[in-house]
């Protein structure tokens, strides 16, 4: 999240869009109806259902599943037409203003540079036009076609209210009705805040859909704000530390990144990263990419760790191409894969296409699973009927299943969507013989070291040197391992103010990342965590809730990365002066010296107003990209494309651009997706409140209150299809078949898109064949196996179905 | 407010007033149908607090489970898609359960001594100790809430956890609710509270949002906000005008001293009717002459 | 006094009735009232977070005994921690069921083992299991190791087995698991963000 | 032997031990029916062995003694028609409670008193067994309509009340009328008495003895 939990109350208009905060994140959402009865503030919920945060909205508008880039860029459009956009905050702190390269161009679908036999684009035209001085070209104007303002006005121009109602099925007036609502939050001093989950995320155009919001969050001036900003309700209670903790194919910890074959020169692997500001005065702060770096390696490999081997630079390995999940099941189906473990995670549940996934599983020679509960995965090879038709003799696949324990029985800390890193503490002794993560992973480890000790192998530099000065070498502490993780000095690290002065003595945890060397005198895990754990002792278990402000502002509490800031990019809160654009909900300003406020300024903290320096100091150009250069795999501007199976054949907008372009699709995957004609209704899979994910269905009380697997109906297309309430259903897609009893509800309705009545069916996840509620079948039986452009994340969101009584 | 034999109100099947010099605080649960958004959080924190747990059951078409108030379940929540104004949906769901009446309808239908007491402050607590499983209180209840358990036939419905509220804590459902949509505190603050909820649902185009606290049980200790709370039959049948059925009050009521004097009074006339007028005897000397006759 | 049998027989009956009652004892003085014992009297109070979603909700976690030696503490109630700055107090049904995802029927309580093609599990120890695992690793990584690709780059990977992080375990293990996993040369690594 | 001692057999056998069965049964169901209706009887559960047991029992106890009445009805109901000779007892109804009998038709078998009892019991007990069905906790009351058990609750009530009232006024008359309870105990009246208080059945009886 760019704001936090709390600050949802400062809200004047919240949109729930992308995600349904009402039942994934409950205690969340209590801070929306706190906005609206201390607020007077309003919320609107933009769906496909009539879900429970509805229940409760001032208005909801449905939409059909996938378009949310059409609305968006419907209201995109509505505000430059009625000139509903906070003017000082986006000539000033965005990228309206930039000059584009001339060679940039849109047309019928696609951007320049696409290569259609790679689905790639060649990104070199998505840049700025660049100033001799080798800054940046910008017209202060936004008089020249060639600036974004214009041509981001050009490209939405043709998201007309009659074409948004087409794409997306929302009734014209109740489009109109929700973009005058949001209009309204374009003056300086009333904010909206977007919470949107995977709604947005899990759709081949996730990424871009999220882009779009923040766009539309920057013209109405609302990303700094207090009750402002892009807020992203994440699922798991650690999802965000690990994400923060770099546990994905292409990641190290802190947002540094793995690098790729080609890189094999060290200099230039740093130089890609710590890029120079592109606009005089700027930040840019990933110029400390090299000191992240170095950090990171001397707290991995310690001693190893030298100058002279580019701080064993290569001992990390090289990618080829991303080995995200679907890519490495696609190898593992291809046979390619022989070992795979699963910690925490139950792959045949959630990942799509299961007949894919447990015929990938069954060609591994070995799996290890390591869980505190007994999941389907770990069972993939047993027949369990209807639910997994398999021949346990068929299947050689040799299965380790390892007892973990759980959160009430481990120290540690979780990172929230807050970004709040919170300690909590054990309450009870595991069952039988289970042990925490960290001590199987150690045991694991440690034998593995043993082997490679005795036996040698392939390249065992990198497990051998690596760091492991645990006090007890098989169970290293959560104390240990957060301390590593925030960072020490490994020499005494002179003060830059003043050479004389020690800012730290060897040995002694870091302040915070400000203090982090790129000479190996400071080793840090994760540079972004770094303040967690300092000298005055463990930050994340500090429980001061005061709040002085009012605001939620509760710097006292635990600690919050980077650097105990709560609300990122708070700097933009104020106007170009200093001053806070609502002074009732100032968080920081310019006191004439220094930023100061009841949050830690997003910005260098001595650099006046005048000096020039933009609030969006991770940037190279110091402001927020409405263009987004070549960061994404579709497109500067977001543009939108119909899901992989679309209900409609067609993109309204580029009929010979219907889907993705540059969405990464699997061979056998492309024959594996459904027609309209075959499959005429659209799917989406979904959570209840009552369940997480497949976890809860091992709880008795969460089984009592939803026990059985069951799919939305309309009423329409329930009595299209004679199904009655209750009754049992069989819904069909491409890939397989669930039978589910049948909810006919008044809260799906048809939509009128493109001439045609599309129904919708909703599908819930919380269902399998093992735990205490009544079994059923696995949802992702049903999901087509296509992700994200940029992400990979899979299109759970977006997939054809039929449905017929069973 | 620690709550035990001082603070009796009422007591079920008993005749004279039990010791209630104490005037503790009334206390109230509000429950804001404009801020609840069925997460049924307070199902599971009742649950799990009370360590009942409800079987497993399956699903019936809709969101509603379980379907019942149960002995294991003593609060479900109740979904209604209505169209109050034709093309505006709304989704009515509503916080069942126990409405610890003043004038409790199930203990004044309860023949066994102290199974159901009312406290000063307002509870209404079944006592399963002095339970006999009649059943007379789901006759009595104007909610129909009592259930009686399969398991040892008493009567079970939520406890407004008198527990908790002994020493001095909330509720576990109040405490657990996510969106704040239950309040716990004296009745004077909900309803003020809720004042200020009905203004505001006012403001957001519910102009006939109101508390509903029926005065036909004499009010409620567990009070709703409704949006429309003209119609309060939208929230799956909450009862318009609710009161204790006239039916329970002429059998708990006036049947009582009825029955007791009137038979009293027939075995007096027999016995006066003897000492008065005599035996009905056949005696021999009267039968002889008729004989003869 | 001269009683003739039937006499004899109405005064027993009435004598029986009365006394019937007595010695059955009248009815035991029954308690007024009985509310139910505060049951978190005396249980150890220790603050934890929900590792369900990601609002963060502080959680105070009830076990029992007061930490004495002989008592293995058991969890009996979780309820909201009042504190916590985000859920002040309040719990989801998810958060306030977590009593039930602890002590889950399904919790697994020892190291199993499926060898290929079997129907079932065998229980095996925590030794055996990290050893036989790790030699698979071992025998794997040894084979498939890259250390050159075709161009003759550096670039020591191992492509051959993939690792997916559980997202709901805490930092520390996470930061252990990225470093172990990495150090392996393992690319195919992900966790629920992914999803 | 004087016609004085002479008996007249007036029930058989089975009919005393149905008819103190239908007593004995009634006693027991009218105790715990009291301990179940007002809170000063109370204490009588413990006849039952406490509360729940009395709950229990009392309608077991019910459908047999509805059972044994039907049996018991289906014996008298003929003797019990109500004739004109009775319309004109019930008209002088105040004279008899006086004993000042008039002359009025001969009373058969039994006398208007004692057919409304019986009619009144045949209805009262009818009444009690389809309202105790119906407000039967835990078997049969959760498949009726509540507003159909608060119903069944009160007319159960007012039966049960009608019902003992009745019972009462048939124990007083049977201690008023001397030397009635033979009958029921020995199955015999005597001649005098037969002849004083049912004389149309008296002359009946002795026509068959003379016959046999």
């Amino acid at each position: 999240m760019t704001n936090h939990w709390v600050d949802i109350k400062n809200a004047n208009l919240v949109l729930i869009m992308g995600g349904n905060a009402a039942e994934a994140h409950p205690c969340g959402f209590k801070w929306v109806t706190e906005a609206k009865a201390h607020n007077n503030a309003k919320l609107v919920v933009v769906d496909p259902r009539f879900n429970r945060s509805a229940a409760v909205a001032d208005y909801y508008a449905p939409i059909r599943t996938g378009t949310d880039i059409a609305f968006l860029g419907g209201l995109i459009n509505y505000l430059l037409a009625n000139d509903k956009i906070q003017h000082e905050y986006v000539k000033h702190y965005t990228n309206a203003a930039f000059l584009v390269n001339e060679n940039y161009t849109f047309a019928e679908g696609l951007f320049s540079g696409y290569d259609a036999e790679h689905r790639k684009y060649d990104k070199s035209t998505w840049s700025y036009a660049m100033q001799p001085d080798g800054y940046a070209a910008v017209d202060e104007t936004l008089q020249n076609p060639r600036c974004v303002f214009n041509l981001m006005k050009q490209h939405y121009a043709r998201y007309t209210p009659e074409v948004v109602s087409n794409i997306c099925g929302t009734p014209k007036e109740q489009f109109l009705k929700v973009c005058g609502m949001i209009a309204e939050t374009s003056a300086p001093d009333k904010t909206m805040t977007i919470m949107y989950a995977l709604g947005w995320t899990q759709h081949t155009v996730g990424s871009q859909m999220i882009r779009t919001a923040a766009m539309v969050q920057l013209l109405l001036g609302n990303v700094g704000m207090a009750g402002g900003g892009v807020n992203a309700l994440r699922g798991h209670s650690n999802i965000q530390g690990l994400t923060d903790l770099g546990l994905l194919t292409n990641q190290l910890p802190g947002y540094l990144t793995v690098p790729g074959e080609k890189e094999t020169v060290y200099e230039e692997y740093l130089a890609q990263r710590s890029l120079k500001p592109t606009r005089p005065g700027q930040m840019s702060y990933w110029q400390n990419y090299p000191k992240f770096f170095v950090s990171l390696m001397k707290a991995w490999y310690g001693k190893a760790a030298t100058k002279e081997n580019n701080f064993c630079y290569d001992w990390l390995p090289k990618l080829d191409k991303m080995h995200d999940v679907l890519q490495v099941f696609e190898d593992m189906h291809q046979g390619k894969m022989n070992g795979y473990f699963c910690q925490g995670f139950n792959p045949l549940a959630s990942f799509p296409n299961k007949a894919k996934i447990g015929g990938a599983l069954a060609k591994l020679k070995y799996l290890v699973v390591i869980d505190p509960l007994a999941t389907e995965t770990s069972e993939f090879w047993q027949n369990f009927g209807e639910y997994n038709d398999v021949d346990p003799a068929q299947i050689q696949t040799e299965v380790f299943r390892l007892p973990a324990t759980c959160f009430a029985e481990e120290d540690g800390a979780l990172v929230n969507s807050s970004r709040w890193l919170q300690w909590h503490w054990k309450g009870a002794e595991p069952p039988g013989d289970a042990k925490g993560d960290a001590e199987i992973m150690a045991g694991l480890y440690l034998r593995l070291r043993d082997f490679y000790r005795k036996e040698g192998g392939a390249f065992p530099d990198p497990i051998l040197n690596l760091t492991w000065d645990y006090a007890i070498l098989d169970r290293p502490s959560p104390e240990e391992l957060a301390k590593e993780y925030n960072g020490r000095a490994l020499a005494d690290i002179p003060d830059p103010k003043d050479p004389t002065k020690m800012l730290l003595k060897a040995g002694q945890q870091l302040d915070g990342f400000a203090q982090i060397q790129d000479d190996g005198s400071t080793a840090c895990g994760c540079w972004l965590f770094a303040g967690a754990w300092t000298e005055k002792g463990n930050m994340m278990a500090r429980r001061d809730n005061a709040d002085p402000s009012g605001l939620g502002e509760t710097l006292g509490w635990a600690f919050a990365w980077p650097a105990n800031r709560r609300i990122l990019y708070n700097r933009a809160s104020c106007d170009p002066a200093g001053k806070p654009w609502d002074p009732k909900r100032a968080i920081v300003h310019w006191n004439g010296s220094k930023w100061t406020g009841f949050d830690v300024p997003d910005f260098k903290p001595d650099s006046a107003p005048d000096q020039g320096m933009e609030p969006f100091i991770m940037q190279p150009e110091g402001v927020a990209r409405l263009f987004a250069l070549d960061m994404m795999a579709e497109g500067p501007f977001p543009e939108h494309y119909e899901p992989f199976e679309t209900p409609i054949g067609t993109n309204p907008l580029h009929p010979k651009v219907v889907s993705n372009p540059a969405a990464r699709v699997f061979k056998d995957d492309l024959a594996q997706f459904g027609t309209a004609k075959e499959f005429p209704y659209a799917g989406t899979t979904y959570r209840l409140t009552e369940h997480f994910h497949f976890w809860t269905k091992h709880a008795v009380i969460n089984s009592v209150l939803q026990p059985q697997q069951f799919v939305e109906v309309g009423e329409e297309l329930a009595k299209e299809k004679g199904i009655q309430d209750g009754a049992l259903v069989k819904v069909r897609s491409k890939r397989g078949y669930i039978k589910a009893v049948a909810v006919v509800t008044k809260r799906i309705k048809p939509l009128m898109v493109n001439g045609k009545k599309v129904h919708t069916v909703g599908v819930p996840l919380h269902w399998g064949f093992k735990g205490v509620a009544k079994n059923g079948y696995l949802a992702n039986t049903l999901t087509p196996f296509v992700g994200d452009a940029n992400t990979q994340t899979p299109e759970y969101k977006s997939f054809l179905v039929d449905i017929e009584k069973a | 407010m620690a709550l035990q034999s001082l603070d009796i109100e009422r007591r079920s099947a008993t005749t004279t007033p039990s010791p209630s010099v104490r005037e503790p605080m009334k206390v109230a649960k509000l429950i804001d149908i404009s801020k609840c958004i069925g997460c049924k959080a307070c199902q599971a924190a009742c649950m799990e607090w009370n360590d009942v747990r409800d079987s497993i059951g399956i699903c019936e078409g809709v969101y509603d489970n379980p379907m019942d108030l149960s002995a294991d379940s003593w609060t479900v929540m109740r979904f209604s898609e209505v169209e109050p104004e034709p093309g505006k949906l709304e989704w009515l769901i509503r916080k069942d359960g126990c409405m610890h009446c003043a004038d409790p309808g199930c203990l004044k239908a309860c023949p066994s001594p102290g199974a159901i007491v009312q406290y000063a402050n307002g509870i209404v607590d079944f006592h399963e100790g002095n339970c006999i499983g009649c059943g007379y209180c789901i006759t009595g209840c104007p909610f129909n809430v009592p259930r009686l358990s399969k398991k040892d036939n008493k009567a079970y419905k939520c406890t407004l956890c008198s527990d908790r509220v002994a020493v001095g804590m909330e509720p576990a459902c109040i405490k657990s609710c996510p969106t704040g949509a239950l309040l716990f505190g004296s009745k004077d603050d909900m309803t003020r509270h809720a004042e200020k909820r009905i203004t505001d649902l006012k403001a957001r185009g519910f102009e006939n949002a109101g508390l509903y606290d029926p005065k036909g049980v004499g009010g409620t200790h567990v009070m709703y906000v409704l949006q429309h709370a003209d119609k309060p039959q939208l929230y799956h049948g909450l009862p318009k005008d609710p009161q204790i059925s006239p039916l329970v009050s002429l059998w708990k009521g006036m049947a009582k001293p009825i029955m007791g004097i009137g038979l009293g009074l027939v075995a007096l006339a027999g016995f006066f009717h003897y000492v008065t007028a005599g035996p009905n005897e056949a005696n021999e000397t009267e039968e002889d002459e008729k004989e003869e006759q | 006094m001269q009683l003739t049998r039937r006499q004899f027989f109405k005064v027993c009956t009435a004598g029986l009735g009365s006394s019937s009652i007595a010695a059955m004892g009248f009815a035991p003085e029954m308690a007024l009232a009985e509310i139910r014992e505060f049951k978190l009297l005396r249980t150890t109070e220790t603050r934890n977070t929900c590792p369900y979603c990601s609002v963060s909700c502080g959680l105070l976690m009830y076990s029992i005994g007061d930490k004495a030696k002989n008592v293995k503490s058991e969890i009996i109630h979780i309820e909201g921690d009042p504190d916590h700055p985000v859920n002040r107090g309040t719990l989801c049904p998810k958060g306030a069921g977590l009593l039930d995802f602890v002590h889950s029927p399904n919790r697994l309580k020892y190291p199993e083992y499926r060898a290929a093609g079997a129907k079932e599990w065998k229980r095996i120890s925590w030794e055996e299991a990290f050893s036989r695992i790790a030699r698979h690793v071992k025998d794997d990584r040894d084979k498939n190791f890259v250390a050159k690709n075709a161009e003759g780059a550096t670039v020591n990977r191992w492509l051959t087995t993939g690792f997916l992080a559980a997202s709901a375990s805490s930092n520390e293990s996470g930061y252990l698991t990225h470093k172990i996993v990495r150090s392996l040369g393992i690319l195919g690594f992900d966790n629920q963000a992914r999803v | 032997m004087s016609n004085r001692s002479k008996l007249v057999p007036r029930y058989s056998a089975s009919e005393r031990a149905n008819h103190w069965f239908v007593g004995i049964t009634f006693i027991l169901l009218a105790l715990s029916g009291l301990a179940l209706f007002h809170p000063a009887f109370f204490f009588l559960t413990n006849l039952f062995g406490g509360g729940p047991w009395t709950r229990i029992l009392h309608p077991f106890i019910g459908v047999v003694m509805f059972v044994s009445f039907l049996a018991m009805a289906a014996r008298l109901w003929g003797h019990n028609r109500i004739t004109e000779a009775d319309r004109q007892w019930r008209r002088h109804l105040g004279d008899i409670l006086r004993n000042r009998a008039g002359h009025l038709p001969e009373i058969g078998k039994y006398n208007i008193g004692q057919k409304y009892l019986f009619w009144t019991l045949v209805l009262a007990i009818l009444l009690l067994f389809l309202s105790g069905i119906v407000i039967w906790q835990p078997y049969f009351a959760p498949s009726f309509g509540i507003g159909l058990v608060r119903i069944a609750v009160v007319v159960h009530a007012f039966a049960a009340f009608v019902a003992i009232a009745a019972i009462l006024v048939h124990i007083y008359a049977t201690i008023w009328t001397t030397d009635s309870v033979r009958a029921m105990t020995r199955g015999t009246v005597t001649e005098a008495w037969a002849r004083h208080h049912h004389p149309g059945w008296y002359k009946e009886v002795s026509k068959e003895a003379k016959q046999a």
